[in-house]
């Protein structure tokens, strides 16, 4: 697995852990990896530390935090993790780019936007000058941009949200990376907007044979943009599978939960839900993560689940659903 | 169901914003254009829309916290649209909200006693300790949650307070400004639950603000679409579901993405 | 953009004239009697008598302050009670003396905050950033007139380097001119570089934690790059407004250097005024210290809609 | 310490808050110890020492102009104190109601309260102080209300940025939608989250008033030859600095010292007093 082969994932995670200083883990042992042109979905809620997975595979986690284990990316040699900074910034818009969130705060107010896209050619030495503003221009005709070459000229507050996340995405898409990775890119947007956009990111992403890593808390866009999905709680992935699959026929008792509460086609005052809240960081369970809001949940359950598999789809639960 | 309760009459609301420039007029907003709506006591409606559409803003003219440029509202048949703060306590004793943000709709500084207590105090009520007690108990909170803060729970427990302070005048309506968009999901059925149940209990009238259409049809019986200001489309919750009249109607449902559980799609 | 620069310029003018009726009132009429001011409580009612009729102050007070005003708009200000001489030429004089002062010291203050406050801030972690940021929170706490004095201590009676005070103009001796310019601007700047650079390092903090920097990171700048490129001139937005009110403070801390230095400039001219109670010349050189604070503020507010694009235009 | 230091937030925090407070106890103890008892009376001319006798161990720090500068610097913090409560007291006073009216009141007001402390804004403390003396002659009196009047804008605009923060929070809406009234919201909503803004607010406008009453001293505008006080002693000793150093070394570290320690404190309460609404404000 470690030789440099063509079939070599765009993305490979193993035993990835990420602490704070006085020692609290906020990601544990995760491992996954996604192929060429493959789309994951890495879905979770507040608190599960789906976030700060996106930041340590791009290396931008804040200074206070550890990362250890294995981060490594096709067409890099080294680990990321403990990989210097200028090593890491040339990966960064390159090899591995990156869509946030917030769309309203995520371009420099005070750039226009044709500068902030012809940037990140200029950065990597793809394009100069004139070349690289025209780049930009179609670069952002791409993303469905009306009146690109005008829209290069806008300052981000003349933008609406949506069409800053269009921006936002012609900067990650701009150098053809291997790797993209989109933490919520729709969450603030409306949902008619959400629709266009994401079928930007599947496009974006098909077109370039590129890997994808996205992030959300909301299973309907899962099923909508991935193939395959790592189900997240508690700083680990809890279960994995190909999307339909998981989705269908859940084996972790949280993946089952998730799955029914997202439904809301219960009776009214009925809808299935899971007991209890999410704890904060650093305050989860020992043992299996979820077994304070289970139902299934034993005395066994206070050791860490192993990992178990059947095809595709994989789990760490020590009573998994349809198993007896 | 029965006679009309609230009655929203022709609504405008034009927002002034400051002027920007020497050529141009000050830019005006128009968060509501000529709204017309009546909800009956009773009923289960439902208000969607995306940012921007005056759904909020509704609301809150609704609540007698905003006033209208032009048209009127009614409650109950009195016209509150002119009213000051002053003279609309008997809409108080009669209607109560809750908020979106669970965290900023309570006051960091006051224990949940004092939060749940505020509508009586208001009233100049003393004694209100046995009814805080009631409502908390009936939204699931435990009793020596009244002496805590807001900080100290967590978000979904927050709405809970919320409602609870919602309910402690006894209110025969209940506005609710999407009081579940900031939950986690495991936290937001929930939610849904407690306040379809009280809603039942206690025989209110709801009306329901929320950018997602698929809680809204669980929620509510009737719906109203709204967009730039205006209502596009209003009816039965069932029926605008499956069979979407106005234009951007359809494009709002084709845009929400599909659960891999969610059979209903697939049957159209 | 146009709209804006003439309402703040409308704005300018109506501060400007309420201003001066404040000063002038403030001087006029808060005394009583300006007359039993300027010669003492023991002056005959004969020679006050005189001096009224002498600088016009039996007239009503708003053909006083037309007088005045007029007069400041021509440079022209009126005869002081006291020396019987014009004030315009004075003030003149000395108002160049300040303004070499104030404008070394603000260079000095910029060149030396706007490093050391980014540093503080992006190191602000590590040993090195806290301790430059106890250094300015010292800075702070030291009023420039005790920097001045331990300067004199120092670098003028001790190791007689430069001179203790006095003043050349720069047209008589340049080289003299600088040494005798060094210590107070250097004292006046190092307080204002240590209030500054506290600025600066929460200005960059603030950009630190903005959403567009972590996207330039993704982008593949390192973050010296990203700062540079994106961070500074975010931050210079709250900087520059800080900067239009230290140049307030600058000014009046100028007041005091100049008479630690005993330079010939507006400080000295007024603090030698309030010693001679002469009102009139007060009056007018507190006048033109507010007035100045009032243009570099509105000055800073142009600076401003540069810096911003979101002020420029709506769309 | 520097470990202590780097662990990020709370160990700088804590620091600022322990060091600044230690500092500002220094301060108000002298001038309490002062009022009952000095070693020597301050401004008495003592017989039977130099003019300029440098520290001893009956005169801690020294002797100046015959007189002992250890009584006069603790009985200094006494005019430093006082000076500072009145100038803030005045400016928290008149700028606090001043900011929530221009918070919640009708626009034209809340714009004639700004325009007027941007006014205010330019003249800055000393400036006042000085045209005030040169009518009414030099005093503490005309030194504490300067200083008082020029921090008014200060506190008027934190008051009001902190309100109208408070005021676009869906937890007035909520009181407003419970029934509360303007007054009702601004007593129990507005002020109780405003407080510790204000608080902090005070202890900086504490540093800068004990500066400016030093600049003013040290002009020998502001405390009176006969009271104790640190600028005048900084004025009284510049002249002999390169014979008796100790003469500007003491009260000048009295300055710093206080000044010093109302900022940190500052810094300190800043992070300690609920640093979320801060933010948002």
């Amino acid at each position: 697995m470690t030789t440099d082969q063509p079939g070599r994932p765009a993305l490979q995670v193993r035993d990835l852990s990420v602490t704070t200083r006085s020692g609290t883990h906020l990601l544990s042992d995760l491992t996954f990896a996604i192929a060429d042109g493959e789309r994951v979905g890495l879905i979770g809620e507040s608190g599960s530390g789906k976030s700060l997975t996106a930041l340590a595979v791009m290396g931008l986690l804040s200074e206070s935090l550890t990362a250890t284990g294995g981060i490594r990316v096709s067409g890099h040699e080294r680990n990321l993790i403990g990989e210097r900074e200028g090593a890491l910034s040339r990966l960064r818009g390159t090899t591995m780019a990156m869509v946030f969130q917030e769309p309203m705060t995520a371009l420099n107010p005070t750039m226009r936007v044709g500068q902030q896209v012809a940037e990140v050619l200029t950065i990597h030495r793809r394009a100069r000058g004139a070349q690289a503003r025209e780049r930009a221009v179609a670069l952002l005709d791409q993303v469905g941009l009306p009146e690109p070459a005008e829209t290069a000229h806008a300052f981000p507050h003349q933008l609406s949200g949506g069409q800053r996340q269009r921006v936002v995405i012609a900067m990650a898409l701009a150098n053809d990376p291997a790797l993209l990775v989109c933490d919520e890119p729709t969450t603030a947007l409306d949902v008619t907007v959400q629709d266009k956009v994401l079928g930007l990111i599947v496009d974006g992403v098909e077109a370039r044979d590129a890997a994808l890593l996205f992030i959300t808390h909301d299973l309907a866009v899962v099923s909508r943009v991935c193939e395959r999905v790592l189900v997240m709680y508690g700083g680990r992935i809890v279960e994995s599978g190909p999307v339909g699959q998981v989705f269908a026929a859940p084996r972790h008792h949280y993946t089952a939960g998730l799955v029914a509460a997202s439904a809301l086609t219960g009776p009214r005052g009925g809808l299935s839900a899971i007991p209890g809240t999410v704890p904060s960081a650093g305050r989860f369970p020992t043992g299996c993560v979820f077994r304070t809001r289970c139902a299934a949940a034993t005395s066994e359950c206070e050791i860490q689940p192993r990992w178990d598999a059947a095809g595709a789809q994989g789990w760490a639960c020590h009573h998994p659903i349809g198993a007896s | 169901m029965g006679a009309p309760i609230i009655e929203v009459d022709r609504v405008s609301r034009v927002y002034h914003r400051a002027r920007r420039s020497l050529t141009r007029p000050a830019p005006v907003v128009q968060a509501l254009r000529e709204v017309s709506l009546t909800v009956e006591a009773g009923e289960r409606l439902g208000i969607v829309g995306e940012s921007g559409s005056g759904k909020s803003t509704l609301l809150r003219h609704i609540a007698g916290l905003e006033q209208p440029t032009s048209g009127t509202i009614r409650f109950d048949g009195k016209d509150i649209s002119g009213l000051s703060g002053r003279r609309l306590g008997f809409l108080r004793d009669r209607l109560q909200l809750v908020f979106q943000d669970p965290m900023g709709s309570l006051d960091p500084r006051m224990t949940v006693a004092q939060i749940v207590a505020e509508p009586l105090h208001a009233r100049r009520v003393r004694d209100a300790a046995a009814r805080v007690e009631e409502v908390l108990a009936a939204v699931g909170l435990p009793a020596e949650a009244a002496g805590r803060y807001p900080h100290q729970f967590s978000g979904g427990q927050r709405q809970r307070i919320s409602i609870a302070r919602a309910l402690t005048v006894s209110p025969d309506v209940l506005l609710a400004d999407e009081p579940v968009s900031a939950l986690d999901v495991s936290v937001r059925a929930q939610v849904l639950n407690l306040i379809s149940t009280l809603v039942d209990a206690r025989d209110l009238t709801l009306v329901f603000v929320s950018h997602d259409l698929s809680v809204i049809r669980h929620l509510c019986d009737r719906v109203v679409v709204m967009r730039a200001g205006q209502i596009v489309e209003d009816g039965p919750t069932e029926q605008v579901w499956r069979d979407p009249q106005h234009d951007y109607t359809r494009r709002l449902i084709a845009a929400i993405p599909a659960m891999p559980a969610d059979t209903h799609r697939s049957e159209i | 953009m146009l709209w804006r620069l003439l309402t703040r310029t409308g704005v300018l003018l109506v501060s400007l004239a309420v201003a001066s009726v404040a000063v002038f009132a403030t001087m006029n009429i808060l005394p009583g009697d300006p007359a039993e001011v300027a010669l003492g409580v023991n002056a005959t009612e004969g020679a006050k008598a005189a001096l009224r009729t002498e600088f016009g102050l039996d007239r009503p007070l708003p053909v006083q302050y037309a007088d005045w005003m007029g007069g400041m708009l021509t440079f022209d200000p009126g005869i002081s009670y006291v020396s019987k001489a014009a004030i315009g030429p004075q003030v003149l004089d000395r108002l160049l003396v300040t303004l070499w002062l104030v404008g070394a010291a603000m260079a000095l203050a910029i060149l030396v905050a706007v490093p050391m406050g980014t540093w503080m801030a992006v190191r602000h972690r590590h040993p090195d950033g806290v301790a430059l940021a106890a250094v300015s929170q010292v800075g702070v706490a030291v009023p420039a007139f005790l920097v001045g004095v331990l300067f004199i201590a120092v670098f003028a009676v001790r190791l007689r380097w430069l001179p203790s005070g006095g003043w050349v103009a720069p047209a008589d001796d340049p080289v003299e001119f600088v040494r005798h310019l060094v210590l107070p601007a250097t004292a006046l700047a190092l307080v204002q570089a240590a209030v500054l650079s506290r600025y600066v390092r929460s200005a960059v903090l603030d950009v630190l934690r903005e959403d567009y920097l972590r996207t330039a990171r993704a982008k593949g700048l390192t973050p010296v790059g990203a700062m540079v490129r994106h961070g500074l001139r975010n931050a210079a937005i709250p900087v520059v407004t800080v900067l239009g009110l230290q140049l307030a403070t600058l000014l009046v801390g100028a007041v005091v250097v100049e008479q630690v230095f005993t330079l010939p400039g507006l400080g000295t001219l007024l603090l030698g005024a309030v010693g001679q109670r002469d009102l009139l010349m007060v009056q007018t050189v507190v006048m033109l210290l507010v007035a100045a604070v009032l243009i570099i503020n509105w000055l800073v507010d142009l600076v401003y809609v540069v810096l911003d694009p979101r002020l420029r235009v709506a769309r | 310490m520097t470990s202590l230091l780097r662990r990020s937030g709370l160990g700088r925090l804590n620091a600022s808050l322990v060091l600044g407070g230690t500092l500002v106890t220094l301060v108000a103890l002298a001038a309490l110890v002062s009022i009952v008892w000095t070693p020597y009376p301050p401004m008495r001319v003592l017989s039977g020492v130099g003019n300029f006798d440098p520290p001893s161990g009956s005169h801690w720090f020294g002797i100046g102009f015959r007189r002992d500068i250890f009584s006069q610097v603790i009985a200094g913090a006494q005019t430093t104190l006082l000076v500072g409560v009145v100038a803030v007291g005045l400016a928290a006073l008149v700028g606090v109601p001043l900011g929530l009216v221009a918070a919640m009141g009708p626009r034209w007001l809340s714009e004639l309260v700004m325009r007027t402390s941007d006014l205010v804004l330019a003249f800055p403390a000393l400036l006042l102080a000085i045209m005030l003396a040169a009518i009414y002659g030099q005093g503490r009196v005309v030194a504490m209300v300067a200083i008082g009047i020029a921090s008014i804008p200060t506190f008027a605009r934190v008051t009001r940025s902190g309100s109208l923060a408070v005021l676009a929070s869906d937890f007035v809406l909520a009181a407003r939608a419970a029934g509360r009234g303007p007054l009702g919201i601004a007593v129990r909503h507005v002020l109780p989250n405003i407080a510790g803004l204000l608080i902090v607010q005070a202890s900086v406008a504490f540093a800068l008033a004990i500066l400016a009453e030093a600049a003013l001293a040290y002009l020998g505008l502001g405390t009176p030859p006969d009271t104790p006080s640190w600028g005048r002693m900084l004025l009284e000793a510049t002249p002999v600095l390169h014979r008796a150093p100790h003469l500007a070394i003491f009260p000048g570290l009295a300055i710093a010292i206080s000044v010093l320690g109302f900022n940190l404190l500052g810094d300190g309460l800043r992070d300690r007093l609920d640093p979320k609404l801060l933010e948002r404000s």
